[in-house]
């Protein structure tokens, strides 16, 4: 079945001790949008994600994902079925390459199962070869050429960022999460990445699922825009109509941002 | 005199060298930018002076001495402070204890400072007894820096203050570091919100692969066409 | 070929604690035999010790250095059943290598084929349980509790003793396992004070579990008569303990224990500085005494034929030789007599599978000191 | 990296040629033989450790499962058992057993008929209680009617390669339940419970006389192929007899191990491999990038453990005697755990060359311990400070010393391992 | 009454002696944990060294003709305590410190520890030989008191020994010091920092070499107090602690890893599950035989456990705990 909605949030809530990090909250993402979700630090924005992505149960409420109700699913099976996140605090694979941090995200490689491994040596190469070539592109897209073979544990903080970035393109997802991806970003290459998720959206139809506090980020590629605060859902609507909410802006942007 | 002066500082982390060549100097009024590409060097720049990595040509001029490969425990006492980019606080000690950390080397009474602290982040005052590791993102950037300036530092070096802080906070944080500077303390910050940074900054440095690329003040390298279109974004 | 012996020891691992005394049990009977005229045309007998770790996996490649590297004649161990085995299966029956041991009590051990190779001169555990209980009842003990180490050795003790002292009319009220090496037993000892019982047999060593079972028990204060088998006998049992707090404790050695065989090697152990009440000393002392008997009867450095010697000199009939008589010995196998060997461990009988049956002894603690009461019959 | 290799491998040959030229061609196949079943065990850690991350420190257990595996299997018939009760009595338990495991899955669904939260719970415990009650009033008697009749259970008689490989099997199966119960832990965490696990393991087979004899030991255990003995028996010399049966045992278990690392590399070298190391290196983000960490690790884990399983098995049946009292963590846990990380975790070449370096040194830590004691004790005398007393044992516990002091250089001077874990660079 | 006489000498003291030998030792091990991050494996021989330092010690003293009333053990304590602490020091600088310096994985430092454990059982034994010997080196023997519970109509006595009594006391005083310590001096906080995050403790000015030193030299003097306390109350002997070093990491983990409060908590759990799974209830439940219908007397033993099985009780305790609490009954902490 094909809904509009390909996320929808259905009052979910989420405590740790006393504290109610997210609270009876629905949102809904729609098919092919890119959704930004903002809201002041500690808004609830990331644990949101968290339990989307099924890296937390939540408490009450359900996750609609496809039509397909998957509360308390694993991140993993989520991914089967379509959806990848990224981490605010970047979570890469210290001990691996850079180029092998994104050759390790295609699901279903045939190399990943012991008896192909041992009995289907060449379909496994010729498998693995595409997904270099993949990855590969990948890589120089993001300007990582040089530290390709580098241990992504010794990465600069950015370069992490951008390794984070670079996975959701490794495969077809219907949805990504992106928690954070422009923070410590270099704004140059910022402005390719947001060319890269449009086109992303607009030629091979994913849909964004997108945390940033970068205004200019979210102004540019969000539409529509929904503003979390204290673990609810307190607004959504085009950018220009939330920058025109006084509450709002008191609340999340301090002084009135200048349009750009 | 200047409070902290890099001469042509070469290091990094024992394979091929990450810095090489760096000049910086920033004076007691100074808030010093450092911009540039993502790996340019900029944290590495910072942990060089603060003595986490190893240094192998040029100084560092700190009140006076050449502080170059000196251990924070020395730097602080003398007037160093820094906050890192990645894992900044003690996640399993509340806020409250975060911030007597900062003030570790230090004698005197504390509380005075600590109310400062809170009185810059009051969310962290309302958290105080919640262990920093089940803040959000944002909170633990304010922790982090709260604890750095727990020390009284003379210099007081960021790396990405404003990295994950929602649009009011990297104001007030940026408002909080031009506060901090009229009271007597030189900033040397790392910053990719280059142009909002750039912009209060009294000295700016562009640094690309290890080296400088450009210097001057803040304002004038946003204005440079080439700085801008390379480093700002356009 | 050298005259040479293999001690097959278990010098670290589980029984770290005894095996030295063992090892220089062995090399007393080794001095004494080089003292008197050394071995066949007067070479001395020279011996080598290869580490079983008592653990099957390490007496493996021991066992083999001393067969194959070393060139022993024969083999004085192992003390760990499992080492014992592992080395006669591995490399000493292949080998052609008669192993004594002094102190592996593992039914095992009897059923190996071993092509008449492998002996022990450590009485099995079931006569000294058996001769234990018969002596209880006899004194009109009815109830007792029961602690063993959980090896070969404690419940093969156990075993025959619950069984024998039952089988007299006795009622066993708590047979209680206890590994080696914890710190504490108390629940060991109250599970057994908790059945009522006052009497105590400790099947275990007096330098591990078995030591501290005992002293634990006689802080609790609630048992008036102890016993012990022979891994509790030894000096050390009342060097660190208060005599007085042990009077009247029973202890059974498989052990001439007394008599000439036994004073002869109390004189000689002591010459030499050494404690011949040290658990097994005895019987290592005449394992190795009996190997050098048997190589000296064969009459040549060769494997063949000890095995046949050692049973013509260990078993009667024949004029008796004392431990240390090496010199008398060597006089009369030269003069073809026949002679019977009698150690101080007991009167050394091996069997057809090579099994000894000695008798039991019994010391009794009287007045600060352990007196011997010479064999239970 | 190559050429350290070359050269480590080179060092190595010398070292077994230096061996052999001192211990002797048979004394060196045995010491081979066994040096090549705790490499393959040490391949077993590697998957876990190396490639998984993994803290498994119940490889005991695994040796002892696999050891008592192939006595059942391989270990010649008891009569005596087949022709009494006994087997009667345990098929009796057995449907306890089987009973007993039902009742607890029934519990477990209860709430298929509305039993929910507390209630569920409650019956679930209930319902083990039961269930062991059932078995033990079963086994217990059974248990006690074998020991005394026959001794224990004795054997099948089969092939000691089919031992082997039932020793792996037994060995998948124990994994399988020990990974789900603990691989959600945390790194030392899991150590610790591994540890716990593996004693617990060692307590029932060292308990349960009727079925592994307990601290009666089981032997001998026959071989694949023709003992000593039986060589003699065709007319080789004594000593060509050990040469040539040892010699012909290692071919065997040489080609179990180098099946083994084959596929063992083959996997590795794979994207299975990497995803390993993904997990290894951040399960959480492996999660969320599709791969099913739990199972995974439980692949992971069980793969490891049938190796070590084998492992176990092969060594029982060459040292042919099963004594649950001879295991102890320090030689058979702690030592592999030395033999991967000195080697190298991560890298299969390295792992072998640790597995056969610190066998090797544990073995002629013993002659040379005591070579050096005998010149110090000598030199000693003659300086008139009289011979060290007790010297052989004395010696033998510096055997423990060298060996301590092999680790700790080892670990300094190449803290990653001799052969370090490959970066896959290009 | 008799039967609440023996609960108290078979569980209540009895547990009350395993547990602050296991808390002593676990708080050593859950410190380095949570400084240094890894599983200081040889931390049950250095409960033994400092056994063996302190018999050295106390044989010395004795040598000299000095006899006190207290056990010589004990009184050479403190000095005893100071030279485990340097030794500690050495160990550490001698073999972890190099391994830290280049970066080692807290594995790598784990077997490390395995091979110092080697090393200190190899010159333990060199050194003092490997058979069992007794504290009391002046011929001393060990006070037993015993409380006449008459008056309470008990027909025994409860019992307790001058060791176990002494244990008691230092095992608490240290304990209290240890708290006050952490919780109140700078260094202790600073050590819990650096078990935190270390590098950003180093970065707020701590002086991260000082808090390592600190932290062995209390593991030390901690391991030195237990190995004696425990040599004391049963034997001195080469495997003393060895062989309590598993259960000993158990309570550490029960406690949840790097948590010192946790550590005794564990201690104290694991000795009192061990000494109640083998306790006979039948001892105290005997009265109900008066009760019982006829024919249904209880039987001679109602253990919960064979003590065959004794010694996986702490470990069927700490995977049960890890099942139900994954990182410890504290949250604790992880490499
Ligand atoms: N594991 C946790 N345990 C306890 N509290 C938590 C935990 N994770 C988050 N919180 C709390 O939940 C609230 C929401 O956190 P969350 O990370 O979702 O915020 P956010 O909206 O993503 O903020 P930011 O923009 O700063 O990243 C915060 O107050 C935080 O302290
Ligand atoms: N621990 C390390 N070991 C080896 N190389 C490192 C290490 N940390 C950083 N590097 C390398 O040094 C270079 C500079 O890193 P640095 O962290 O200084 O960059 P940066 O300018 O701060 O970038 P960003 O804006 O992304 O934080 C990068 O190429 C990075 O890969
Ligand atoms: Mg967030
Ligand atoms: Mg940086």
């Amino acid at each position: 079945m094909s809904s509009d909605l390909v996320i929808d949030v259905r009052n979910v809530s989420k405590r740790f001790g006393g504290l109610r990090a997210v609270n009876n909250c629905s949102l809904s993402v729609r098919r092919g949008s890119i959704t930004g979700l903002i809201g002041p630090n500690g808004a609830g924005k990331s644990t949101l994600f968290n339990m989307v992505a099924g890296n937390i149960t939540p408490d009450e409420g359900q996750v609609i994902f496809d039509g397909q109700d998957v509360t308390g699913w694993k991140p993993f099976e989520l991914f089967r079925v379509g959806m990848l996140r990224t981490f605010q605090i970047a979570h890469e694979f210290g001990q691996m390459t850079a180029l092998e941090n994104l050759m390790m995200v295609p699901g279903d490689q045939p190399g990943e199962h012991l008896i192909d491994t041992w009995f289907r040596p060449r379909l496994v190469k010729s498998r693995e070869i595409e997904v270099r070539k993949k990855a590969l592109d990948v890589i120089d897209f993001l300007k990582l050429g040089h530290v390709r073979d580098e241990l992504a544990g010794n990465l600069s903080g950015g370069q992490k960022k951008l390794l984070e970035l670079g996975r959701t393109m490794m495969v077809d997802a219907k949805v990504v999460l992106l928690d954070e991806v422009a923070a410590g970003v270099n704004k140059t290459l910022l402005n390719d990445l947001a060319g890269n998720i449009e086109r992303m959206n607009s030629e091979l139809g994913y849909t964004f699922f997108v945390i940033e506090h970068d205004m200019d980020l979210i102004g540019r590629l969000c539409d529509p825009v929904i503003v979390m605060a204290q673990g609810e859902k307190i607004a959504e609507g085009p950018m220009a109509e939330i920058r025109a909410n006084p509450a709002i802006v008191e609340a999340y942007f301090g002084t009135p941002v200048e349009v750009a | 005199m200047a409070l902290i002066e890099l001469k042509q500082v070469v290091g990094g982390y024992g394979g091929a060298p990450i810095l090489n060549g760096v000049n910086i100097a920033i004076e007691k009024t100074d808030i010093g930018v450092i911009v540039g590409p993502n790996g340019a060097g900029k944290s590495t720049t910072l942990k060089a002076i603060f003595g986490l990595l190893k240094v192998t040509g040029g100084t560092i001029d700190f009140g006076g001495e050449n502080i170059a490969n000196s251990l924070p425990d020395k730097l602080v006492p003398k007037g160093l402070s820094f906050v890192p980019q990645e894992k900044n606080v003690f996640t399993s000690m509340n806020v409250e204890e975060n911030l007597e950390m900062g003030a570790f080397t230090r004698r005197d009474d504390f509380r005075q400072t600590m109310n400062w602290v809170y009185g810059m982040f009051p969310v962290l005052a309302e958290k105080r007894r919640q262990p920093a590791g089940e803040l959000s993102g944002g909170q633990r950037q304010m922790v982090a820096m709260g604890r750095a300036l727990m020390s009284k530092p003379s210099l007081l070096m960021l790396d990405e203050p404003s990295a994950g802080l929602s649009p009011r906070y990297v104001i007030e944080i940026f408002e909080t570091i031009q506060r901090v500077n009229k009271e007597g303390v030189g900033i040397l910050m790392v910053e990719q919100n280059a142009r909002q940074a750039l912009a209060f900054a009294s000295k700016g440095f562009v640094l690309a692969q290890g080296q400088n690329r450009f210097t001057g003040t803040g304002p004038e390298l946003i204005a440079d066409p080439e700085v801008a279109k390379s480093f700002l974004g356009g | 070929q050298e005259a040479k012996i293999g001690f097959l020891a278990d010098v670290t691992g589980g029984i770290a604690g005894f095996a030295p005394g063992m090892v220089d049990g062995g090399n007393l009977a080794i001095a004494n035999i080089n003292e008197q005229g050394g071995i066949l045309d007067g070479q001395d007998l020279t011996s080598v010790v290869a580490d079983s770790g008592c653990d099957a996996g390490t007496a493996g490649p021991a066992a083999d250095r001393l067969v194959n590297a070393e060139n022993v004649l024969a083999i004085f161990g192992g003390f760990c059943s499992g080492s014992t085995i592992a080395g006669a299966n591995g490399s000493a029956i292949a080998g052609n290598v008669v192993m004594i041991s002094p102190a592996s009590t593992a039914p095992a051990v009897a059923e190996l084929e071993d092509n008449d190779l492998v002996f022990r001169n450590v009485v099995p555990d079931s006569i000294q349980g058996v001769k234990a209980a018969e002596l209880l009842i006899a004194q009109g003990v009815t109830e007792v509790g029961v602690t063993y180490v959980n090896n070969d050795y404690g419940s093969g003790l156990a075993t025959a003793f619950s069984d024998a002292f039952a089988a007299g009319g006795g009622t066993v009220l708590a047979s209680v396992a206890h590994e080696d090496g914890k710190a504490d037993y108390r629940p060991e000892i109250g599970q057994i004070e908790a059945t009522g019982a006052t009497t105590l047999v400790i099947y275990g060593y007096e330098n591990a579990g078995g030591g501290a079972i005992l002293n634990q028990a006689v802080e609790a204060g609630t048992f008036d008569l102890f016993m012990g088998g022979d891994g509790m006998a030894g000096d050390a049992l009342l060097a660190t303990r208060d005599a007085a707090n042990l009077e009247g404790m029973i202890l059974t050695q498989a052990a001439a224990a007394a008599g000439p065989s036994y004073d002869a090697l109390v004189a000689l152990a002591e010459a030499a500085d050494q404690d011949p009440a040290a658990t097994y000393v005895t019987n290592s002392y005449d394992a190795v005494f009996l190997l050098g008997l048997a190589i000296e009867k064969s009459g040549s450095l060769d494997r063949d034929g000890i095995s046949a010697a050692l049973r013509e000199v260990a078993n009667a009939p024949g004029e008796t030789i004392l431990p240390g008589e090496w010199s008398k010995a060597k006089e009369l196998i030269a003069a073809g007599t026949d002679i019977n060997y009698e150690g101080a461990s007991g009167n050394i009988e091996f069997d057809d599978v090579g099994d000894v049956a000695g008798a039991i002894n019994y010391f009794v603690v009287e007045g600060g000191t352990v007196v011997n009461k010479g064999l239970i019959d | 990296m190559l050429g350290r290799g070359l050269m480590l491998f080179a060092a190595m040959f010398v070292l077994v040629v230096v061996v052999g030229i001192t211990q002797g061609a048979a004394s060196l196949s045995l010491i081979l033989v066994q040096a090549t079943a705790f490499a393959l065990i040490a391949l077993g850690l590697n998957i876990q450790w190396g490639y998984g991350g993994l803290f498994n420190f119940a490889i005991m257990g695994f040796l002892m499962v696999g050891g008592a595996s192939t006595v059942f299997l391989s270990y010649p018939v008891n009569p005596d058992f087949w022709n009494s009760d006994g087997p009667m009595m345990l098929g009796r338990a057995l449907a306890a057993f089987v009973i007993g495991v039902a009742l607890v899955m029934l519990a477990r669904r209860a709430d298929r008929i509305g039993i929910r939260g507390k209630w569920k719970t409650a019956l679930v415990v209930l319902a083990w209680f039961a269930g062991y009650i059932i078995y033990r009033t079963q086994i217990d008697p059974a248990a006690a009617y074998i020991e005394s009749t026959a001794g224990f259970v004795g054997g099948l008689g089969l092939h000691p390669m089919l031992g082997w490989a039932f020793g792996g099997l037994v060995s998948a199966v124990i994994a399988y339940f020990i990974g789900k119960i603990s691989l959600g832990l945390r790194t030392d965490y899991l150590a610790i419970a591994t540890i716990g696990i593996s004693e617990i393991l060692r307590a029932l087979i060292k308990n349960m006389d009727w079925l592994t004899r307990g601290t009666m030991t089981v032997s001998p255990m026959p071989w694949p192929t023709p003992l000593p003995q039986a060589l003699q028996a065709q007319g080789f010399s004594i000593p060509d007899s050990f040469v040539f049966a040892r010699l012909s045992f290692l071919v065997v278990a040489v080609i179990v191990l180098a099946v083994a690392f084959v596929l063992v590399q083959r996997a590795y070298g794979a994207p299975w491999g990497r995803m390993m190391r993904a997990i290894r290196d951040n399960h959480i983000s492996a999660g969320s990038m599709g791969k099913d960490v739990t199972g995974r690790q439980l692949e992971l884990f069980i793969f490891g453990s049938v190796l070590m399983g084998i492992g176990g098995a092969i060594l029982s049946t060459f040292t042919q005697i099963f004594d649950p009292s001879g295991f102890q963590p320090i030689n058979h846990t702690f030592m592999l755990w030395v033999m991967v990380i000195v080697g190298g975790a991560g890298n299969n070449w390295g792992v072998v060359l640790g597995a056969f370096l610190i066998y090797i040194v544990w073995v002629i830590s013993d002659p040379v311990a005591q070579l050096i004691f005998l010149n110090l004790s000598a030199l000693g005398e003659n300086l008139g400070w009289g011979a060290i007393p007790e010297i052989s044992s004395r010696a033998l516990q510096a055997r423990v010393f060298v060996l301590g002091v092999v680790i700790t250089l080892a670990l300094r001077y190449a803290p990653r391992g001799l052969l370090p874990e490959v970066v896959r660079r290009g | 009454m008799d039967e609440l006489i023996f609960f108290i000498n078979r569980v209540l003291i009895s547990g009350t002696v395993l547990g602050s030998i296991y808390a002593l030792g676990a708080i050593g091990v859950t410190l380095i944990f949570g400084i240094l991050r890894f599983a200081h494996f040889a931390h049950g021989d250095m409960m033994t060294l400092g056994a063996f330092i302190s018999f050295l010690l106390a044989t010395a003293l004795a040598a000299a003709g000095i006899i006190l009333p207290l056990p010589m053990g004990f009184v050479v304590l403190p000095v005893a305590m100071v030279i485990t602490a340097i030794l500690a020091l050495g160990i550490d600088k001698g073999f972890y410190a190099p391994l830290r310096s280049r970066g080692a994985k807290p594995v790598t430092l784990l077997i490390a520890s395995i091979g110092v454990t080697l090393m200190m059982q190899g010159l333990i034994r060199l050194v003092f030989g490997t058979s069992t010997q007794t504290m009391y080196v002046a011929g001393e023997t060990k006070d037993i008191f015993r409380f006449d519970m008459a008056w309470a109509g008990g027909s025994r006595p409860i019992s307790v020994t001058e060791p176990q009594l002494i244990m008691f006391v230092v095992t608490a005083i240290l304990v209290l010091a240890l708290h006050l310590f952490l919780t109140r001096s700078r260094l202790g906080k600073a050590m819990r920092a650096m078990s935190d995050n270390a590098p950003l403790a180093q970065v707020s000015g701590i002086n991260t070499a000082l808090v390592v030193r600190v932290t062995w030299i209390i593991a030390g003097a901690l391991a030195c107090v237990a190995g004696t306390m425990l040599a004391l109350d049963v034997a001195l002997m080469p495997d003393l602690a060895f062989n309590i070093v598993l259960p000993i990491f158990a309570a550490a983990i029960v406690g949840g890893l790097g948590h010192t409060y946790g550590a005794i908590v564990g201690g104290f759990l694991i000795a009192f599950a061990e000494t109640l799974a083998v306790f006979n209830w039948t001892a105290v439940l005997r009265p109900l035989n008066g009760i019982l219908p006829e024919g249904m007397a209880l039987p001679a033993n109602l253990a919960l456990v064979p003590t065959e099985y004794k010694l996986t009780v702490a470990f069927v305790i700490l995977v049960v705990t890890l099942l139900v609490r994954p990182t410890g009954i504290f949250k604790g902490a992880s490499s």
